[in-house]
Formats: C-alpha cells, sequence, structure tokens
C-alpha cells in the first residue's frame, strides 16, 4: 500500500525513497494586481509502475504543479520554493541543462489541447523524433522506425503513411495518440497526464486511458494523471489527491476516497456527478461559490466560504487557521473524525446512490 | 523585486542619444567681407562687352598660342547632374552639349579669345571671317587645305552644303533655325523637305559651291552677323559620308581635336585624341589631355562637395555648366586654397520681371511695380552676390552697348525696392488694377523668386494671386498669346555678341504670336522701325541704334522690370591647368585646359 | 496568515474577501487596459509629450504673439529692417547658432530670414493635423479592406488582392504630379489663387487613395491566421451573423496591429507630405510645412546646423514619443506579452 | 500550388497592363508633353508640329499605347534602328532604348537592394530575435532604444552626414559609384558600401522592433512549450519553433520592402549621386520621357507583383495550414 508521509508543517523525515517526492512545494507568480500564489505548500509522492491521480476545479494549481515539475515554468515572473526529488535527483535547484537531459527522457508530459500543443510547422513523424534522436543519440532511420512503432502502437492506423502528415491533418483523438506516442518515445519512468482526454469523445477517452494503462503494464512507469473528472478518474488511478486553492485538502487511495471521502470539498465534487442511474428530474448539488482568488485567498480554510458544514465546528476555527493534511489517508478539515462519518452517511451517501 | 520598468531605462538612453544630435557647430556668423564687390565684376565685365572684331587670315591661322606651364597627357573629368540630350551638332542649341561641341566639332567660323578677352571671329576650316560682297548680301568662304575628319576625309565645300542642307529634313527639329530662315525664309522646310538626301539641292541662287574650296551664301537682304551665327555649335560640319542621320546623335563624326570613344547617355561619355585634327589648321583649340571623361547625374551639390575636398580622382575633375551650389558659397570663399581654382564672370542672361501688355495696360502700374519689386531678396534665393548681380536696364553685362550706370529707376541705389515712391505712384490707380495675376515656374528655385515677389508687391499695396505653372512646360505656357497671367519671371540671354539677339527676339512687335519669345506682346511701330534699321548696319554702327532703342522701350514702354544679371562661379580640381572664364560661353574655356602633373 | 495586500485602499480594512474578490474581477478590458496604461509611467510620459505637442500646434496664433515674430515676413531682406542686418551677403544668418536672439527665439531661415520658431510652430499645425486626418483614413480603409479580404476569404479575397496589387504598382510619385494641375485646373478660376484648404483636401485624398494598401495586407494576413482559430468557429456555430464576428470577434484580435502600425505611419506620413511640397503638388511656399522647413534644412547640415537642429530635434522627440506611446499602448492592451 | 500559380500569373499579367494604361493615360492628361518642353523658348507651332511629327505624339493615343504595348511583346521598328522583344519604346530625351538603359542601370538598384537587404534582414532580424530571447536583459534595452533612435533618422540628413565624415573631410573611402562586380568585386563592394550601409540602417530600426514584437508572441505559443517538454534546448526551440511562426509578419513587410526597393531608391540615389532605377523615374518625369517613365514603371510594377506571388508562396512554405487559396 502507498506509504504517504507526513503533514507540510512538520519538516519531511526521509522515509523509504519513494521514485518522486514533493516536499512543500510553493510556486508564485508576480503580476501586475499582485503576487498570486499559485501552489501554497504541496506535498506527495509517486511510487513507481502506481498512477496518482491529481483532482481538483480549474484554478487549484493541478497544471502549475507539474510544469514546475518538469521546470517548465518562466523563471523571470515566477518564484519556486520547496523540494522535488525524482528518483534522487533534486529537480528544483537542478540547472537548465541537466533539466533538458530529463525531460522527454525521464520525464515525459502529455498535454491536455492536443490542437495548439502539436507545433504545425512540422510534420508529426519529425516531431516524434526529435526527443528520441536528441536522448538516444539514435540515427533518422532508427528514430523514423522507432516512432512508426509507438504510432500503430497508440491505434493510429497506416502510421508510415501518417507519419510525414501534418498535425492540422489528425482528427483530434488522433492528435491526442500522437502525443502520448511523443511522451512515451523514450520509455520514460514518468508520465504527467494533464487531462489528456478532456477535448476527447467518451470512445476515444476509454481507448486512450486502456493504452495509458497497459502502456504502464509494459514500462512500469509512474503516472500522475490530472483530471476534473471523477468517473475517468475512478478506474484510472491507485491513489487519490484532491487539491484546492493550491493545496492538497484529501489524500488516499481511490477505493478510499471515492468511497469514503472525509471532506466537504470531496463531497461537493462527488455530489454534483450526474449518476448513471439516478432520478433525471432530481437536481444536481454544485457547489454554491466560485473557486477563491489566489491573489488574497480566503483566511484560515480556503473552502470555508463554500463549505456547508463550517457551523458545526465551534467557534471560528474555520475562518481563523488553516487544517493541516495529516498522514497517510487525510483530509484537511476541522471536523472531528466522527462529524465527516456521520455526516457523509447521513447526507452525503444517500444523495450519491 | 520586479525589474524597473524596462520602458522606462530605454527612454532615458534614448533622450541622450537625441540629445547628442544637437551639433556643436556654435561659432559665431559676423558676415566677414565676401571679397565680391560688383563695381570691379562690373568693370570686368566691360572688357566683355567690347563690340565684336571680324579676324581676317591672318588671325585664323594655327597654330593657337601656347598655353603658359601646359603640358601633355592626363584625362581629364567633367561632372554634369543633366545627361546631354543631343550630340548631332544640327540638334545642339543649349549649352552644355555646346561645350562639348568645342572639343569634338569645328566649323566654318569660330570665336577667339585673347588673354585680355577681347573677342574677335576668326576662321576655322574657313580661311577667314567670311568676305562680305552686294551690300553685305553675299557672303564667300574659302576652306583651308589639309583639313580632315576622323575617318581621314578631307572637308570639302559638298561637305559644307551638307550641313546645311540636311537642316531642313525633319529629323532635324532641336537646333537653332537663324540661317536656314535667312536662307529659304519662315518655313523653310518646305524649299528642301528631304534635306538634300534625295539628290535634290538647294539652287545657286541661295548656296553655291563653284569649287572644292569655296562656298557661296546669297541672302535677300543683308546678314552682317552671318560669321558669328557660323560659329555656333548647331552649324558645325557634318561630312557627307559619315551622315546615319537619326543614329548620327548617338555617334558622330569628330573634327575637332577630341572623338567619342564610347558614350552611354545619361551615364558616361569617353573622349579620346582625334589623331586626324592638324593643330596647324586651327588658331584657337589645343590637344593637351590624352582624353576627356564625362560622368553624368551628379548633382550640383555633390560636385561641389567633391570639389572642394580634391580627394583623389577629384582632382583633376572640373564642372560643365553646373557651378558652385548657392548653399556652399560661403565654404569656397571662405577657404583661400579653393577658391584660388574658381573662374567666374557674367552670364549673358537678363532676368526681368515680364508685363503682359495685353493685361497690365496702365504705365502707372508698371512703374510702381519696378520701384517696388526687391532684387535683393531675390539674388539672396540664387545665392547672394556670387550668384547674381542687381540689374538696372534690359541689357546685360556681356553684351555690346552695356551700360552699366544707365538706371532710370534707381535699381542700383535701392536694390531692394523703393517702397515710397512705388506707393506715390499708384496714389491715383483704381483698386481694381491693383489685382495683379503672377505666374511662377512651380520649381524650388520658382518658389523662393514667389515669395520674394508676392512680400515686395504686398507691401505697395498690390493684391497679388500667385498662380504655379508646371516648371517643365513654364516657357510654354506663359508663350501663349492668351495667357490668363499679368507678370511672369522670363530669362533671356544673347545668342552670340550682338544686340540683335536680345532686342529683336523679344521686343520685335511683327513677331508677336503662339510661342514666340516676345512674352510682353510689345507691339510699338517706333521700335519696330529701330529694330528693322539696326538688323541692316555693321556691328559697330548698330550699336548706337540699340543703345536708342533700349532707351525707349525701358523709359517709354516698360515692356518689363529689369530684376537681375545672372553670374556664373565653377570650382575645379588642384591639377587643372590653363582654367580661365569663357566669355563667350560664360562657362569655364575648355579648349585651354591640361592636367599638371 | 497570508494578509491580503493592500492593492487598493478600500481593501486596506480586512474586509470581506468574497466582496473584495467581486471589485477585482468586475472590470472590462477596456478599464483593464486603461489600469495598466496608467502604471506604465514611460507611457504616461511620452502620452503627455504627444498631447502637448497638439496643443502647441493649436496655440501656435497665441505663441507667436509673444515671441512678437510671424512665419510669413522675411525679416532678412525688409527694408523696414534695414538698420538691424540678420543676414551676411551669402544669405546665412548672423550671430550665434544660426541667429538665436531675442526677438528670434531659434534663430532665422537662411536666405529668407523668416522667424524659425515661428515657422516651426506653425508648420506643426498644418503638419500634424493633416497627418492625422491622412493617417485616420488610411487606417479606416485599410482595415475594413483587410478584415473583409482575410475573413471572407475565396473570390473577395481573390480580387481585394488584385485591387491592392494595382495600387500597391501604381505611379505614385507620377500621380501627384499630374493629379494636381489637373484637379486645379478643373475646379479653380485660372486667375484666382489656389486656396490652401482646395490643397489640403486634394492632398488628403491622393495621400488616403495611395496609402491604404500596407495596412490591408498587414490586416489582412492576421486575420487570415485568426479565422482559424477555434472561437470564431464558436462564434460561427451559435449563429452570430458575418459582421458581428468581424466586429465582436476578429477586431479586438486585430487591433494590435493596427495600432502599432498608427503610431509608425503619422510620422512617415509628414514627412510624405513633405515631399509632395518639395514636388510642388504640396503647400504652396509661404504656407509653413514642418517637413518641408525639416527637408529644406538638410541642405545646410553643414553651413547651418542650428536650421537642422531645431526642426529636427523636435521632429525626432515627436517621433520617439509616439513611437514609446505606441510600445505602451500595445503591451497595455496585449494581455499575453507581459512584461 | 501549380495552378494557384497560374491563376495568379494570369491576374498579375491583367494588373500589368491596367498599370501600364494607368500611367500612360495619366502622363498624356498631364498639362504638357515632351514636344513643349524641347520646343524650348522660341517655340513657333510650326517647331512644335515638327518635334511631335518626330516622335510620334502626332497619333491618336490609343494608337500610340497599342505601339507601345505590342511593343513589348513582339518588338518594334524606329528610326534609329530595330528594338527587340522586351521592347519598351525609345526614349524621347536620350534616343536609346529604354529597355537597354534599365539594365545599364538595374545593377546598381540592384546591388542596392540586395546588398541594404542583407544587412537590415541579417542585422535587423538579428537584433530583434536576440533581444526577444534575452527579453528584459540589457541587451533587449540597447538593442530597442538603439533602433527606435535610428528609426527616427532620415536618409538625407544620415546621408551627407556620412559622407562628411567618411569622403569629404577625411577621404578614407573614395565617393560612392557602382563598378560592375565582373571587372573588381572589391572596388564594387567598396563602392557602393556606404550607401547600402545608410539605406539600410533606417530599415534595420524597422525590422528589429518587428522582430522583437513577433518573436516574443511566438515564444508565448503552447506548441513551443511542448518543445520544451521534449528536452530539447533553449536555443533548438527558439530557432526551429519560435523563428518560424515568427517570420509571417516580417516576410509580408519584407516582401513589401524589397519590391519598392527593387523599383528604384530615389532619395539615396540622390543623397549619394549614384544612377539608378530611382533617378530613372525622376528623369523621366522631369523630361516628360513617356515612353522612359512608362518602361521604368512597369518594371517597377513587374517586380511588386513577382514578389507578392512569392510572398504568398512563402506563407505556403511556413505555415503548412495556409492552403493557396
Amino acid at each position: 500500500m502507498t506509504t504517504l508521509t507526513k503533514t507540510e508543517d512538520a519538516p519531511a523525515p526521509t522515509g523509504p525513497e519513494s521514485f518522486l517526492s514533493v516536499r512543500d512545494l510553493k510556486v508564485q507568480f508576480s503580476t501586475e494586481d499582485g503576487i498570486v500564489k499559485a501552489v501554497d505548500g504541496l506535498s506527495f509522492d509517486v511510487e513507481r509502475g502506481k498512477t496518482l491521480g491529481i483532482v481538483g476545479e480549474s484554478g487549484s494549481g493541478k497544471s502549475v504543479t507539474n510544469l514546475t515539475i518538469l521546470g517548465l515554468h518562466n523563471p523571470r515572473t515566477s518564484t519556486v520554493d520547496g523540494e522535488i526529488v525524482l528518483d534522487g535527483k533534486e529537480l528544483v535547484t537542478a540547472t537548465e541543462r541537466e533539466l533538458e537531459q530529463l525531460r522527454g527522457n525521464k520525464m515525459a508530459m502529455i498535454f491536455q489541447d492536443p490542437l495548439t500543443a502539436l507545433s504545425p510547422f512540422y510534420t508529426v513523424g519529425r516531431q516524434l523524433s526529435e526527443p528520441f534522436m536528441k536522448h538516444r543519440g539514435a540515427s533518422k532511420k532508427e528514430a523514423k522506425d522507432r516512432a512508426i512503432q509507438l504510432l500503430e502502437k497508440v491505434g493510429i492506423p497506416q502510421p508510415k503513411a501518417r507519419f510525414d502528415d501534418y498535425p492540422h491533418q489528425f482528427s483530434g483523438g488522433m492528435r491526442q495518440r500522437a502525443m502520448i506516442a511523443m511522451a512515451l518515445m523514450c520509455d520514460p519512468e514518468l508520465l504527467i497526464a494533464d487531462e489528456p482526454t478532456t477535448a476527447l469523445d467518451v470512445t476515444v477517452q476509454a481507448q486512450i486511458l486502456d493504452l495509458l494503462k497497459d502502456l504502464q503494464q509494459e514500462f512500469g512507469s509512474a503516472i500522475i494523471f490530472i483530471t476534473h473528472d471523477l468517473g475517468v478518474i475512478s478506474n484510472m488511478a491507485d491513489d487519490l489527491l484532491v487539491m484546492y486553492a493550491g493545496r492538497a485538502v484529501e489524500r488516499g487511495s481511490v477505493r478510499e476516497v471515492l468511497g469514503a471521502p472525509k471532506h466537504p470539498y470531496t463531497w461537493g465534487l462527488l455530489s454534483s456527478m450526474p449518476r448513471l442511474d439516478g432520478d433525471i428530474n432530481e437536481a444536481l448539488e454544485p457547489i454554491p461559490g466560485s473557486p477563491p482568488s489566489l491573489l488574497n485567498p480566503p483566511s484560515g480554510c480556503p473552502f470555508h466560504p463554500r463549505c456547508a458544514f463550517k457551523d458545526e465546528v465551534p467557534g471560528t476555527l474555520c475562518t481563523d487557521s488553516r487544517p493541516p493534511l495529516g498522514e497517510g489517508r487525510a483530509s484537511a478539515c476541522h471536523l472531528t473524525a466522527e462529524q465527516k462519518q456521520t455526516i457523509f452517511i447521513d447526507k452525503i451517501q444517500p444523495r450519491l446512490r | 523585486m520586479k525589474p524597473i520598468s524596462s520602458r522606462r531605462a530605454r527612454a532615458i538612453v534614448v533622450a541622450l542619444a537625441a540629445g547628442s544630435l544637437a551639433l556643436t557647430a556654435c561659432s559665431k556668423n559676423d558676415g566677414g567681407d565676401s571679397g565680391a564687390d560688383s563695381k570691379k565684376d562690373q568693370k570686368e565685365a566691360s572688357v566683355q562687352s567690347k563690340a565684336v572684331t571680324y579676324a581676317d587670315a591672318a588671325g585664323s591661322t594655327g597654330p593657337a598660342a601656347e598655353v603658359p606651364g601646359a603640358k601633355p597627357g592626363g584625362t581629364i573629368n567633367v561632372y554634369q547632374e543633366a545627361g546631354l540630350s543631343h550630340l548631332d551638332p544640327g540638334q545642339i542649341y543649349v549649352s552644355d552639349a555646346g561645350q562639348v561641341a568645342n572639343l569634338l566639332f569645328r566649323r566654318l567660323t569660330q570665336f577667339k579669345e585673347d588673354d585680355k578677352g577681347n573677342v574677335s571671329v576668326v576662321g576655322d576650316l574657313a580661311t577667314d571671317s567670311g568676305k562680305a560682297s552686294d551690300g553685305g548680301k553675299t557672303w564667300t568662304f574659302t576652306l583651308k587645305d589639309g583639313v580632315k575628319d576622323q575617318n581621314g576625309n578631307a572637308i570639302t565645300s559638298a561637305d559644307i552644303r551638307h550641313t546645311v542642307e540636311r537642316q531642313y529634313a525633319k529629323f532635324i527639329f532641336d537646333g537653332p533655325t537663324y540661317l536656314q530662315t535667312w536662307l529659304s525664309g519662315a518655313d523653310y522646310r518646305k524649299a528642301l523637305p528631304n534635306g538634300g538626301f534625295d539628290g535634290k539641292h538647294l539652287p545657286d541662287s541661295v548656296l553655291a559651291t563653284p569649287d572644292d574650296k569655296t562656298v557661296v551664301f546669297h541672302f535677300d537682304t543683308a546678314r552682317p552677323d552671318l560669321p558669328q551665327t557660323l560659329a555656333m555649335a548647331g552649324y558645325a560640319v557634318v561630312p557627307a559620308k559619315g551622315d546615319t542621320k537619326e543614329k548620327y546623335d548617338k555617334a558622330p563624326v569628330a573634327t575637332g581635336p577630341y572623338k567619342i570613344v564610347s558614350n552611354k547617355v545619361g551615364k558616361e561619355l569617353v573622349l579620346a585624341k582625334n589623331t586626324n585634327w592638324d593643330p596647324k589648321t586651327d588658331s584657337v583649340r589645343h590637344q593637351y589631355a590624352n582624353g576627356f571623361d564625362f560622368q553624368f547625374g551628379i548633382t550640383e551639390s555633390t560636385q561641389t562637395k567633391r570639389l572642394i575636398a580634391d580627394q583623389g580622382e577629384d582632382k583633376n575633375a572640373i564642372q560643365l555648366t553646373g557651378g558652385v551650389e548657392a548653399t556652399q558659397i560661403q565654404d569656397v570663399i571662405g577657404n583661400a586654397a579653393v577658391s584660388k581654382r574658381t573662374v567666374k564672370g557674367y552670364q549673358p542672361y537678363v532676368m526681368q520681371l515680364t508685363f503682359n501688355l495685353d493685361r497690365v495696360k496702365d504705365l502707372k502700374v508698371r512703374q510702381a511695380i519696378t520701384y517696388a519689386v526687391n532684387s535683393k531678396s531675390l539674388i539672396a534665393g540664387e545665392g547672394g552676390a556670387y550668384g547674381g548681380d542687381v540689374a538696372p536696364n534690359y541689357f546685360a553685362p556681356t553684351l555690346p552697348g552695356y551700360e552699366a550706370t544707365y538706371d532710370p529707376y534707381g535699381r542700383l541705389k535701392m536694390p531692394q525696392g523703393n517702397i515710397a515712391k512705388a506707393k506715390e505712384i499708384l496714389k491715383g490707380v483704381p483698386a481694381a488694377e491693383k489685382k495683379v495675376v503672377f505666374a511662377y515656374s512651380n520649381s524650388e528655385a520658382g518658389q523662393k523668386r514667389k515669395v520674394a515677389i508676392e512680400d515686395a508687391l504686398t507691401k505697395v499695396g498690390f493684391n497679388v494671386v500667385s498662380k504655379e505653372v508646371d516648371s517643365a512646360s513654364y516657357y510654354e505656357q506663359i508663350g501663349k498669346l492668351n495667357n490668363p497671367y499679368d507678370l511672369y519671371i522670363t530669362g533671356w540671354g544673347q545668342d552670340w555678341p550682338s544686340a540683335g539677339t536680345v532686342i529683336t527676339p523679344i521686343y520685335d512687335g511683327t513677331q508677336v504670336a503662339d510661342g514666340s519669345s516676345n512674352y510682353s506682346h510689345v507691339k510699338d511701330p517706333k521700335v519696330d522701325a529701330l529694330i528693322k534699321k539696326a538688323l541692316t548696319q555693321d556691328p559697330t554702327a548698330a550699336a548706337a541704334t540699340w543703345k536708342e532703342a533700349q532707351h525707349y522701350l525701358l523709359e517709354k514702354v516698360l515692356p518689363a522690370a529689369p530684376l537681375w544679371y545672372t553670374k556664373q562661379f565653377q570650382l575645379s580640381g588642384s591639377n587643372i591647368g590653363g582654367a580661365r572664364y569663357g566669355s563667350v560661353s560664360s562657362l569655364i574655356d575648355i579648349n585651354r585646359l591640361f592636367v599638371k602633373s | 496568515m497570508t494578509s491580503p495586500v493592500a492593492l487598493d485602499p478600500e481593501l486596506e480594512s480586512n474586509a470581506e474577501p468574497v466582496k473584495a474578490e467581486q471589485k477585482l474581477e468586475g472590470r472590462s478590458p477596456g478599464q483593464l487596459m486603461w489600469q495598466r496604461f496608467k502604471r506604465d509611467r514611460t507611457g504616461v510620459v511620452c502620452a503627455v509629450v504627444v498631447i502637448l505637442y497638439f496643443v502647441i500646434a493649436l496655440a501656435a496664433p497665441l505663441l507667436t504673439k509673444i515671441s512678437g515674430t510671424d512665419p510669413y515676413t522675411l525679416y532678412g531682406q525688409d527694408p523696414t529692417y534695414a538698420d538691424k542686418p540678420i543676414l551676411d551677403q551669402f544669405g546665412l544668418p548672423l550671430g550665434y547658432f544660426g541667429g538665436v536672439s531675442g526677438s528670434h527665439w531659434f534663430g532665422v531661415e537662411p536666405q529668407y530670414g523668416r522667424d524659425l520658431f515661428a515657422m516651426l510652430v506653425y508648420g506643426m499645425r498644418t503638419s500634424l493635423f493633416m497627418a492625422l486626418g491622412v493617417t485616420v483614413l488610411l487606417m479606416a480603409t485599410g482595415v475594413v479592406i483587410g478584415l473583409i479580404g482575410g475573413y471572407f476569404g475565396g473570390r473577395t479575397d481573390y480580387w481585394i488582392g488584385r485591387v491592392t496589387d494595382f495600387f500597391l504598382s501604381f505611379p505614385q510619385q507620377l500621380f501627384f504630379i499630374a493629379f494636381m494641375p489637373v484637379v486645379t485646373a478643373f475646379f479653380v478660376d485660372p486667375r484666382e489663387a489656389t486656396p490652401t484648404y482646395f490643397r489640403a483636401l486634394a492632398m488628403l485624398i491622393v495621400l488616403w487613395l495611395l496609402g491604404w494598401m500596407g495596412m490591408a495586407r498587414l490586416v489582412r494576413s492576421t486575420v487570415l491566421s485568426l479565422r482559424e482559430r477555434e472561437f470564431v468557429e464558436a462564434a460561427k456555430v451559435s449563429g452570430a451573423s458575418p459582421w458581428r464576428i468581424v466586429r465582436k470577434e476578429i477586431l479586438p484580435n486585430v487591433v494590435t496591429p493596427i495600432l502599432v502600425q498608427f503610431t509608425y505611419s503619422l510620422p512617415s506620413t509628414i514627412l510624405t507630405i513633405a515631399f509632395l511640397s518639395f514636388a510642388g503638388v504640396g503647400f504652396v511656399e509661404p504656407t509653413p510645412d514642418w517637413g518641408r522647413l525639416f527637408a529644406a534644412a538638410a541642405n545646410y547640415t553643414e553651413q547651418d546646423p542650428a536650421f537642422l537642429f531645431f526642426p529636427g530635434l523636435a521632429l525626432v522627440i515627436f517621433v520617439l514619443a509616439f513611437n514609446l506611446l505606441g510600445d505602451s499602448v500595445r503591451d497595455a492592451f496585449d494581455p499575453k506579452s507581459g512584461r | 500550388m501549380f495552378q494557384f500559380i497560374i491563376r495568379r500569373t494570369v491576374g498579375a499579367l491583367v494588373t500589368l497592363i491596367l498599370i501600364g494604361a494607368a500611367t500612360f493615360f495619366l502622363f498624356v492628361a498631364a498639362p504638357s508633353d515632351y514636344a513643349s518642353l524641347a520646343c524650348g523658348k522660341d517655340c513657333s507651332p510650326a517647331r512644335l508640329e515638327d518635334i511631335r511629327q518626330a516622335l510620334g505624339l502626332n497619333l491618336p493615343i490609343h494608337q500610340q499605347f497599342w505601339d507601345f504595348m505590342s511593343g513589348i511583346v513582339m518588338g518594334r521598328d524606329f528610326p534609329t534602328g530595330h528594338c527587340s522583344a522586351p521592347c519598351l519604346g525609345q526614349s524621347f530625351y536620350s534616343g536609346d532604348m529604354v529597355w537597354s538603359t534599365i539594365m545599364d542601370r538595374f545593377p546598381t538598384t540592384l546591388t542596392l537592394t540586395v546588398g541594404g537587404a542583407v544587412v537590415f534582414v541579417i542585422v535587423g532580424i538579428g537584433a530583434g530575435m536576440i533581444a526577444a530571447y534575452r527579453r528584459g536583459t540589457m541587451v533587449d534595452k540597447v538593442a530597442t532604444s538603439v533602433s527606435m533612435v535610428l528609426s527616427s533618422f532620415q536618409i538625407y540628413v544620415l546621408g551627407p552626414l556620412v559622407l562628411l565624415i567618411f569622403v569629404y573631410s577625411t577621404g578614407w573611402m573614395d565617393n560612392p559609384a557602382y563598378h560592375p562586380i565582373t571587372d573588381d568585386p572589391w572596388k564594387w563592394f567598396t563602392g557602393l558600401l556606404l550607401p547600402v550601409l545608410v539605406m539600410s540602417t533606417i530599415f534595420t530600426a524597422q525590422y528589429t522592433r518587428m522582430a522583437r514584437s513577433s518573436m516574443i508572441e511566438q515564444l508565448a505559443e503552447e506548441h513551443v512549450r511542448t518543445a520544451r517538454a521534449k528536452g530539447m534546448s533553449n536555443r533548438y526551440v527558439f530557432f526551429r519553433y519560435a523563428w518560424r511562426g515568427s517570420m509571417i509578419p516580417i516576410v509580408t513587410v519584407l516582401g513589401i520592402d524589397i519590391s519598392s526597393m527593387l523599383g528604384g531608391a530615389v532619395v539615396t540615389e540622390l543623397t549619394f549621386s549614384l544612377q539608378g532605377i530611382g533617378r530613372l523615374a525622376v528623369d523621366g518625369a522631369v523630361h516628360k520621357d513617356l515612353p522612359l517613365t512608362m518602361g521604368v514603371m512597369l518594371f517597377g510594377a513587374f517586380f511588386i507583383l513577382i514578389v507578392n506571388i512569392l510572398t504568398d508562396i512563402a506563407y505556403a512554405y511556413i505555415d503548412p495550414r495556409v492552403r493557396l487559396s
């Protein structure tokens, strides 16, 4: 089972080395209107061969976290502190040259919008072969064969012919598959998929998810799967991290978090999902309000303005202090464990059936 | 934490750079003496205006007197802005092609200048300046021996006949028409439509060639000026054999000391020595330099800068018809070494403000304007003291019969205009007549003159309406009889040093027609009579008649207000020897140049 | 724990963040742009400089009253000034730095002796407003034609392209020189002076007719790529009329190149007008014209540098201020470019 | 692609003929013609008629136009000789065949254009790229401010200044002039070095600014970030991915500038007393020389049309999405 360590306050004890460990990551952007705290103290770990799902509304810092892991943030306008260790190699302080060696080689990323992610100026084949030739020193011929082999693996018909086509000659699904093929060219040990299926229809979505699972089996790579679609994450991920306002608010295995969520925000997410077997005219219950401004996040627990159970907590605890996230299976909320259980069973679960 | 806005830093850097644009020349200009006083110039000019004498055989036999210190060899560069429009002598009328014609072509007669500036007409191909008989109606010329063209063929009287007759053909349209109209009347082309190419020739009663060496011209009235007319470039000899008609304009046959090596019109013209030219037969020209290299398209401003700098190739360079650019005159005068290499003198042109007598009928209005005009500001536009001098009357300093002090309207005393006198004259004049339409050429120089004229006349009470006229066709527009304008600036220069080529074309009442040069449309019987009388007299006698005509015109008729005499001021490289101002061509005398080292 | 950053004064107190947030998000793109532009000090300074130029141009008569000179009198040649000579024999100004003195603040013009300060101020009035008028017309025509050509594509784009080609390769110099005399002869009585407003109008039409192509091609190439983008597709799908799409979707995205082109072409129009005056088809001599002042001074770079210094410096400062303003406006407008 | 070229060439030919017609009738509409100019001062109607007759100006206008345009294709006969296929008539003023005059002057203009283009493309766009690449650093500030100052200068101020420094007062270099490259490449290079540098200085400023802003826009594109995510080095991403996207606006303006320069840079030629196509156009207008003006106009228009077609093809080459409509 996964051994997820420590809360963000206590210094990080060096437990058995996990493949990727992120400790107290803080990412801030300076803009005209002030300092945006996109990621505000985030910690998590990922093991080889495992998939970590990250869920959260847009603006919760999901994508920024992963861009920071790859070191793709814009150093001029953003400042990063905290620690990211990938297979023993510290990334935040790594030099640009070192990061270049790792990107596309040891760690790769699949972007969300296939339309704009691929360069319109070069053929798909060429964009695929580039990383392979650079990292593996392969010749053009070898790179081409490898690319065609991967295009076939990701399910693109007549890969030899499509090798020389341009991205705009591909459909949305095909382009996403090409993106995946590109990421896998060098058998990366860490694969970050940033909402890879959002832009696709359901049938293609399923194929892509199966493909990722098969590839994980074959290469044993760790996957970070970012999405806001709970349905997708439920059969894809091993562990789950729920993020809100730049921090993790709940952590645990998929079955635990989806089965027995402990955080009001997770309850809200689950109840706002339509049920296949649900009654048609029964209204969904979306979470009131909108995601907090990261310019000056709400005091105390960032979710308290939208939390329906704030009054169950004595005094002004929710608005004053920020609840810490415990070890392993935990949720950052001032409600006691019993309150969390009873509220879930009495109020939330009936609606989820 | 944010770097200071990059734009602010950039703005400071930029402002500093712009500040440095302030050029530092702050020296005080206290207007030192320019060394040009019009008194001295006028005295020099008086030499130019002595009557032209006709030399006999002695003056016509070569070789020409050696130029002191002259050495053979070297190539002379010639800078010119506009390309030459023609090289066929028959088509040459303007001064730039005229200068080149002096090097390339010989003619029956030629002007000769001695060091003191006295001008005489000598025989060039002819043994002398021609013998007149039958009361000046018949002129006989005999050809010298040993005169050949560049291909070595001797020049015979048949060539002279061909040169005259080809002027009647259609393809010759740009050259002078004096000789043809004198021989066969106004529409002379009808007398010989094919210009003698089809074997038909002028009758012996007009032009006779009894033998290879003699040519006889017959006119209906006396033509005392014929020797001077035949000295024009337009009448240079065109050998019958080498005449390629239209194509001749590109590659003419040379008879003078130099011949054409290559000719790219508007770009470059290269001349080399003509071995078949015999110095003993030519009393005017020299053949010192090995060749001339004409470079066209060089603006007057660049010519001046290069010649002042006198670097490399520019040491052996001269200006063809360009002068020192007006704005740089001070740089030339201020530097003694540079001003030593200049030649200056009066051009034959007199600029005057011509009245359209069909519209400006009231003499008082014309007199008021003549008093009011500000010659000083007009001359400032031409480059100040070296650009021109105030003109008190119609005769240029280079014209025989020029009177420096004849100044009926007090122009010399008050060059910037006598406002009080002008206002006084205008007292009784009704307002309607005070509105005048002034036409000006739409070029940079024309616009400058407009400012000066408008400023002067408005001060005196005139309502000046200025109309711009396309500069290229300015003379054609104001030459129309029914042109809508009252005043316009015109300039006229003599074709050869005789008042006949000034008074006749501009003030002869019989010649008032569309396109004629009588721009003021003056039709005065007294003037016409004087002109007819003077044309038949020989030069010295005619001078008195021309003087009487000018006085009558200036005081009684006042068809135009005299403004200024134009002056030529040219610069040449330090390595050019024998540079002297040629009073006939009113440019540098191109026949005496040599390369010093 | 994280005290709200004191942004706006009203946020001073620890007010209810929800309300504060509302306030922040409520701004329209226009207000956002103005907010960002206000903060860019160099942009503001340049805007002030440019406005100052236009104010000086308007207040020309007032300024010359103060300096006691006018752009028309030939001080050097005027008999009434005979006692106080201004020019030497060669027509160059006496005294220091081109004749700068108490009565002539910027010195005098060589050969005529007209007051340079008055000519510059009046010249600015003619040139600036004329150039402004022409450039606005150019921009409007260029943008409309560029948009139509770029957006509708196909046949319309082909024909518009050919028309643009025709005007691009049109012999502009020849047209200027030939057009003016023909029009003057047609409209103005040969014995009357051609009024200045007539010249200005004729020039406006000529410059407008022969100037819009550059802008049209630039806008067309930008719109060509915009047309492929999804948000235009979305607008089409939602049933918006082509005009609404062009106005609401495409135009805001094309405003940046338009603005940048505007700040480049205003100064160059000033110099084109000067060229016209030189060719004799623009403003005629006594009308002061800033561009011609600058161009005429070029001949005197060595003899009388001051004559070039004042109009030249004024033009350089104007061009710099205008370009910097263009940069600031572009950055303020273009959210993506950032600093 | 082939079909596109055919259609555009036909379009270009039609435009060329229209330009010819426009120039011709504009010229004839002007108040005076060559005859009245050449006729000079004492211009009697008979003499005017002779000149018109000699130059064929007395033929009806449409006949003159037809003779001229057909001459381009089939060649034409003149009293002075036959004028072979691309015959643009015989110049009234110089009497030379317009085509040979243009060909004689074209190398100067070509050298100025190519030389200038090489400088302002390399220096201009290069500086712009580097300024974008090192955005916000001192390099960026210096490049932008220098380009700002230079763009406000004019040739007729910069030219005389440069000449004064390098030629007249110091004599380091001799007067700018065109020497055929075949004769002496070094003389050809030094001869036109000054005019090329002065002319390109002003263009360089424009291209630096444009390259910088267009490059900054491209660097914000998503696909550039993907390329970096693949581990490509910054330099590789910069010159492979971002550079291509930024070329489209640059190519558009480059096309317009080059074609106008090939039509002759009048101001540069006047300032440096060079004999290029620009001066021919001025001479044509000043001397009312109809064939010369027509020849120069058509020659200039020809380049503008060709370059426009090439620009559109360049679009398709740079951005595969652009299909040649």
